[in-house]
């Protein structure tokens, strides 16, 4: 049996799926990025062997997404982590019609096509601001944990307001928050409805159309969920696997190689380009 | 076959260098003017008057030149912060912020490259930032300024009043050429300098119809601006002018044997927005990755919009320069013109989808392009790819993220077209 | 004998100096910024009166500054930061006309007047990889102690610059540096280099010329203070512990306002008699 | 008594979203439409003479959450441009007929766009004020495009604007531009008299009140202020220059206030006082409008000002209020005033005046920072 890999390298964690022949999920590796991006997608690649028990051998295909896809040395070749996100969500759900994806370092929204295609794509400027690491840094302050902060964000009855959504100045905003003895849930409210409020501007950009899937590493925060989902006036598709949609995608973009060139085809999926460094 | 016109594909090809040739040439006659006393005027590119300081034999001088030099020469930094040191804020336009920078450092004048004018002449032609930017030159260097207050076009087009009153102006202008060089106005050397600049436009728009072939002979984006310099700055000579026809010429042979820009011309973009001088090759790049050639492009049409007809007319000379200043260039018109000439841009082009490329500095272009993607993508239907950094401040530029949007849009296209052509 | 305090309650630390009237300094004391600043004040200040061996009770006056002075509910006054560092720079190197004030969130240039008061001054502007937390991130990040960030970037053989004005994109950056095998030691000391070219840039903007006196956490780091050395022109003076400084300035316009407040005491004294 | 109340009344009125503003109007003035005004100038004569209510367009403050506009307008646009887009993209202008803009700056004309296209039942004017020298020239044009304005309104409204109206507007707004004048004079001779956020709560309010109304409530509070009793404070005498578009928080023009500061003059909300003396109100009104425009206004930092530089004006400005200080307050991403900040800054160091750069945006609620640099300002000119 021949197996294809996605692995989806982030800005903060490195993502993998592997996958058999008949797309079933055959393993799933979660990892801190860390400092090596090389290091990352090798080590993903590994921890989905491990867990599957597969040889590396039977990997017929491997394809990179996310920031860091061109320095994955095992990648077959690399497809933007917007395709991946749309092929993978409306894989799993396959109505999706808006993919909404917060990651470490930026947040996507995506209209997806009725057979996975991306139809619109905006995502947040250049600034950081407000993405998955915002809420990382508000965490921090608060001396919380990112599993947390979600959950207790849901308490807040009087969410408080930032000042900005910039993750660099996150810290002073809560401090001061804190110092005029605001409630630390009436806080995290504030955070998540800012960061919502933000999201949901971008979404107006592509245009919503039911079904939204939320994908990236934030969807894992029942907060932000919710905060999204009060905001868009509509529920979201989210689960546990959320957080490897975009790795999920790949390897299907990967299943796509396998399967062609089994039958001597070229696959239906668009040709990467070659990075040019100046 | 390839000919000789094969090595177009490159962009330092045969139009390059013939422009890069005539440019040379006028940048030496400004480092020559920095020791003799030529006088010499400052201008801005957009629907300027160049032919009138032609006239009197006035150098003309273009701070937005020299921006844009010290920008794609990957050199503006230091003079941003420099002028960011004597209180511009982050967030002015970077263009003023490079010259008033270089002009600091002694880049203007007798060690400089362009001489220190001897007249201002501010052509405020739709952006507003040239005047406090020529105000502030003036300032700096003591020398005189006139104001040319071109109306914006309200409604539609120009009307009779707004004639009158840039016409008026314009005589202003004259009267203060000819005090400065002592020579007096000659309308017939304007007629004839005016038929340059209507021929060198007849050039520039058979050249850019030509792009309506498939495949494109240049990129309308990238390669314009080879194009832009003589249009714009050397307009109204005779070297212009036969730059043009040459140029011309060159691109008909081209689509006449079938050659492209690109080895395959796969997507026909039209481009709005100026480009990012500081990383101009790895963004052309970019696009090129994926034979994405531009047919059109909006920032061409800074100094005026030929394409669509207008020349300068030797039988009105001065009318016809004020007519040009107020309604045929770009930045005189409003957004929702400027939307309707991109419209023209894709049905008559034939572009597959709109680029925008949103630059910080720039307001004029850039304040509700955000409502221009809305309609294009929303209202027509046009798939657009709306992406961030600067025409001149290189820490605006992030490569990576740059990369990650134009490959996720290109992929859409693709992956579109290639269902199309499964299912037709 | 009457001692004054001067707390400066930032955002990163909260620093406490304790003069005498003689302007002497007797004790300093930090702690870590926390939620509650009252809290974290009397930490800092327990700590400066332990090193100044004297109770707390023995403090006249206390000048509050910082991010959080108006938060310390029994000061004597407030005074901005920026008034305090320039006043504690002033009094160690009277013939400085600059001070550049490098805290956790911010970074200052003042120039300074007569008698160390402040003339023009310039924060980082908001969008800024410029200031002290944004170096705390980056050793996090490279798992560095904070201690050891100075000395680790004089081991530099080939700084790598940091170009980005946010933080969070220079820190991309940094992943970068880190991915394509560029040493620790160099990208320390390009954050180092970035972050004193910028600040020249804001000291120029204050008409910097000669010396300068370099005070916040951030002159701790000796590749920092290296690197300010290399690039700027002047005089670059270090007080030793610069953190403090600006506790210090504070702890000496207080005194002042002390000596005030008694002379103002005793006049209305004799004027009862 | 009267001054807290009116006060109290202008933030009311402030705190208004503009349709019920208009609102309020038709009260006394049954069924009358709104016709905004962004900043900064506009003659507004000529719409109150058309049977309209000028409002001031000047963003919305903090009060709206913007969530359609950031779409249209990039991160580095200045606030007051994606909150004023954001009204009529919620639909808050349904009783407005039209809105004018200006040449302002680059922003406010492609807003003048996006408004046109977003809005499709709002008539849009755009006037390109001369930022030429005066000649002939110049005053036969801008007595066209002032005209222009009143021919294109009255035909869009389909009843004529005639002379006699427009005068009789003039003289209204001459009157509430005479009361302004008065209370800033006031406020130069007495400075304790009226907090700066008192008098901008009442000029503002002006912006969105018939001047029928407004004249009868400026009366008696130019009177009261004349008459309060004034505590001398020790403090730092100083100009505000930048905010004459985008307007600042009035939790930020207090902050100013409480760290040390007694403000004198400002060019806040400028637009709706710029005449230095009354508009005549003999023959032809727009004519008389458009020659006021050209030769009896202050300085902006919009407006080209040929032979005049602003940099003079703002010198004589600090003289004529007995300034000592100015603080520049630019909004994020203004051009025109952050262009301008170099030359005044410029100009005041060559004569040793002190000044204070703090950018504001409307939404802006915590100000720590700025207190922090305008206390150490104030501390840095009081202990001298
Ligand atoms: N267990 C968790 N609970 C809540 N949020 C999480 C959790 N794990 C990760 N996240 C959020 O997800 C972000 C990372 O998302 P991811 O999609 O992996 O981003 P990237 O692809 O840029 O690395 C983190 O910044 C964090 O905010
Ligand atoms: N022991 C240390 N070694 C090196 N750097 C330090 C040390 N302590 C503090 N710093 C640096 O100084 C910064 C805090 O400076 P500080 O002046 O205390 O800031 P603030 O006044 O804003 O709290 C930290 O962000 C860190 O970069
Ligand atoms: S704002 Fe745009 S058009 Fe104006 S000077 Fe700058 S770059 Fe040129
Ligand atoms: S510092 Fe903050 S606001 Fe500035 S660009 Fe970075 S994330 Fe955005
Ligand atoms: S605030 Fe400044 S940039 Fe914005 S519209 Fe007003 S004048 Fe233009």
């Amino acid at each position: 049996m021949k197996y294809a890999a996605g692995i989806d390298v982030g800005s903060t964690q490195t993502k993998a799926v592997l996958l058999d022949a008949s797309r079933a999920i055959a393993a799933k590796a979660l990892i801190d990025t860390g400092a090596n991006v090389k290091r990352a997608g090798q080590r993903a690649l590994d921890a989905l062997l491990e867990a599957s028990g597969v040889a590396r051998s039977d990997v017929g295909f491997v394809v990179g997404t996310g920031y860091g896809r061109y320095k994955i040395e095992a990648g077959d070749t690399q497809v933007t982590e917007i395709s991946c996100h749309a092929r993978g969500a409306q894989m799993m759900y396959p109505a999706t019609r808006t993919v909404i994806d917060m990651g470490g370092q930026d947040t996507k929204a995506i209209k997806v096509g009725p057979e996975g295609d991306v139809a619109d794509f905006c995502m947040n400027d250049k600034c950081a601001a407000g993405t998955g690491r915002f809420l990382a840094g508000a965490a921090d302050v608060l001396g919380l944990s990112l599993d947390e902060i979600g959950e207790i964000s849901l308490k807040g009855t009087r969410p408080v307001r930032l000042t900005s959504v910039c993750t660099v100045f996150v810290e002073s905003d809560i401090l001061s928050h804190l110092a005029q003895n605001q409630k630390v849930e009436d806080i995290l409210a504030g955070v998540h409805q800012a960061i919502a409020a933000r999201t949901i501007g971008l979404v107006r950009r592509t245009g919503m159309e039911d079904e939204v899937t939320f994908t990236g590493g934030v969807a894992r925060n029942i907060g932000m969920v919710r905060a999204l989902e009060e905001k868009l006036g509509t529920s979201l598709n989210y689960s546990d696997e959320s957080h490897h949609i975009g790795a999920f995608g790949a390897a299907l973009f990967a299943v796509d190689h396998l399967l062609a060139s089994e039958q001597g085809q070229i696959p239906a999926e668009p040709q990467p380009t070659e990075w040019v460094d100046e | 076959m390839r000919t000789d016109v094969a090595d177009t594909k490159d962009y330092r090809g045969r139009v390059h260098d013939l422009s890069r040739n005539i440019m040379t040439d006028w940048m030496t006659q400004l480092k020559d003017a920095t020791q003799t006393n030529v006088p010499s005027a400052y201008l801005m590119i957009s629907g300027n008057c160049v032919e009138i300081l032609r006239c009197f034999d006035i150098l003309p001088v273009f701070p937005e030149i020299n921006a844009l030099q010290l920008a794609i020469r990957k050199q503006s930094l230091p003079y941003i912060i420099k002028s960011e040191e004597i209180g511009y804020a982050s967030d002015n336009c970077a263009y003023v912020k490079a010259d008033i920078g270089y002009t600091m450092c002694g880049g203007v004048g007798q060690d400089g490259s362009s001489p220190t004018p001897s007249l201002i002449v501010c052509n405020f032609v739709g952006c507003n930032v040239y005047i406090k930017w020529f105000e502030h030159c003036a300032s700096m260097m003591d020398v005189p300024m006139v104001m040319l207050d071109i109306p914006f076009v309200r409604d539609g087009q120009a009307s009779a009043e707004d004639l009158k009153y840039v016409l008026a102006q314009l005589k202003d202008l004259i009267k203060r050429c000819e005090e400065l060089t002592g020579k007096k106005f000659d309308i017939d050397r304007l007629r004839e300098i005016v038929a340059h600049s209507a021929r060198a436009e007849e050039g520039w728009s058979r050249s850019k119809d030509l792009c309506k072939h498939r495949p494109a002979p240049f990129d309308s984006y990238f390669d314009s601006i080879n194009m832009m310099g003589p249009i714009n700055a050397l307009r109204g000579t005779k070297e212009a002018a036969d730059f043009f026809d040459e140029v011309a010429a060159h691109y008909a042979k081209m689509v006449e044997e079938g050659i492209g820009v690109a080895d395959e011309e796969k997507f026909r973009t039209v481009v709005e927005g100026p480009p990012p001088y500081p990383y101009y090759r790895s963004f052309r790049n970019l696009f090129e990755a994926w034979g994405a050639v531009a047919v059109q492009s909006t920032y061409s049409t800074v100094g005026g919009t030929w394409e669509f007809g207008f020349r300068h007319d030797p039988d009105r000379p001065l009318e016809s320069i004020a007519e040009q200043m107020i309604t045929h260039n770009l930045c005189n018109r409003s957004l929702l013109d400027r939307y309707d000439q991109i419209r023209s841009y894709v049905d008559d082009w034939k572009a597959d989808a709109l680029i925008i490329h949103s630059i910080k500095s720039c307001r004029l272009f850039s304040a509700g392009q955000g409502d221009m993607r809305e309609y294009f993508t929303k209202e027509l239907g046009v798939p657009t790819l709306m992406v961030e950094s600067d025409l001149e401040d290189p820490r605006y530029y992030a490569e990576a993220q740059m990369k990650n949007r134009i490959d996720a849009f290109f992929e859409a296209l693709q992956y579109k077209r290639m269902r199309q052509e499964a299912g037709a | 004998m009457a001692y004054i305090a001067g707390i400066d309650l930032g955002s990163g630390a909260t620093k406490t100096v304790i003069i005498d009237e003689d302007r002497k300094i007797l004790g300093r004391g930090s702690a870590r910024t926390q939620a509650d600043f009252g809290v974290v004040a009397e930490q800092s200040l327990t700590a400066a009166c332990e090193e100044a061996k004297i109770r707390p009770e023995a403090i006249v006056y206390k000048a509050a500054t910082g991010l959080g002075r108006y938060s310390l509910a029994d000061r004597d006054i407030q005074i901005t930061d920026l008034t305090c560092g320039a006043r504690g720079a002033h009094a160690l190197f009277p013939e400085a006309r600059f001070v550049l004030d490098m805290g956790a969130q911010s970074t200052r240039a003042i120039s300074l007047r007569d008698g160390g008061k402040v003339k023009a001054f310039r924060t980082n502007e908001k969008c800024a990889a410029g200031s002290g937390g944004f170096l705390q991130r980056i050793a996090r990040y490279l798992e560095l102690e904070l201690e050891d960030i100075g000395r680790v970037s004089l081991e530099a053989k080939d700084p790598q610059p940091i170009s980005s004005v946010c933080a969070v994109l220079a820190e991309s950056e940094i992943i970068n540096h880190v991915s394509e095998g560029k040493t620790v030691p160099d990208i320390i000391r390009g954050a180092h280099d970035s972050l004193a070219e910028r600040s020249l840039g804001q000291l120029r903007m204050v008409g910097y010329e000669d010396s300068v006196v370099f005070i916040g956490g951030v002159a701790l780091q000796a590749g920092m203070v290296e690197a300010c050395r290399q690039l700027f022109e002047g005089t670059l003076h270090v007080p030793e512990s610069p953190s403090h400084i600006v506790a210090y300035g504070a702890a000496i316009l207080g005194l002042q306002r002390y000596h005030k407040r008694v002379c103002d005491a005793d006049a209305v004294a004799t004027a009862g008699r | 008594m009267i001054i807290d109340q009116t006060v109290e009344q202008c933030r009311d009125v402030l705190d208004l979203m503009p349709g019920e503003a208009i609102a309020r109007a038709r009260e006394k003035h049954p069924g009358i439409k709104g016709f905004g005004v962004f900043p900064v100038y506009a003659p507004v004569e000529i719409i109150h003479a058309a049977g309209l209510m000028p409002v001031g367009m000047f963003g919305a403050g903090n009060k709206v959450e913007i969530s359609h506009a950031d779409s249209r307008f990039q991160s580095f646009i200045c606030s007051i441009a994606k909150s004023t887009l954001e009204l009529f993209l919620r639909g808050d202008m349904e009783d407005f007929v039209g809105a004018v803009f200006s040449s302002i700056c680059d922003v406010a004309r492609n807003l003048s766009s996006v408004v046109h296209r977003n809005a499709p039942n709002i008539y849009v004017e755009y006037l390109h004020l001369p930022q030429s020298r005066i000649s002939d020239a110049t005053v036969a044009y801008t007595r066209m495009e002032f005209e222009r304005f009143r021919k294109n309104l009255s035909h869009h409204l389909g009843r004529p604007i005639g002379n006699d109206a427009i005068a009789h507007s003039i003289g209204l707004y001459n009157k509430v531009r005479r009361l302004t004048r008065e209370l800033y004079q006031h406020r130069k001779e007495r400075p304790g008299s009226i907090a700066a956020s008192e008098l901008y709560a009442v000029v503002q309010a002006g912006t969105r009140i018939m001047p029928e109304e407004f004249i009868v409530l400026l009366e008696p509070f130019v009177e009261a202020v004349k008459q309060r009793e004034v505590h001398e404070r020790d403090c730092v005498n100083v100009v505000i220059e930048g905010a004459f578009c985008e307007q600042m928080p009035l939790g930020l023009i207090d902050v100013i206030e409480a760290a040390g500061c007694q403000v004198k003059d400002d060019d806040l909300a400028v637009g709706w006082r710029l005449f230095e003396d009354d508009v005549s109100t003999e023959g032809n009104g727009t004519a008389a409008l458009a020659d006021a425009y050209l030769s009896r206004t202050v300085y902006t930092s919009v407006r080209h000002d040929g032979d005049q530089p602003r940099t003079e004006g703002l010198v004589r400005r600090m003289k004529d209020a007995g300034s000592e200080a100015v603080i520049f307050a630019p909004a994020k991403f203004c051009e025109p005033a952050l262009l301008d900040y170099v030359m005044f800054r410029q100009r005041l160091e060559k004569d040793n005046i002190a000044h204070l750069k703090v950018e504001f945006e409307e939404k802006m609620w915590t100000f720590e920072s700025a207190r922090t640099e305008m206390e150490t300002f104030a501390e840095s000119m009081l202990f001298d």
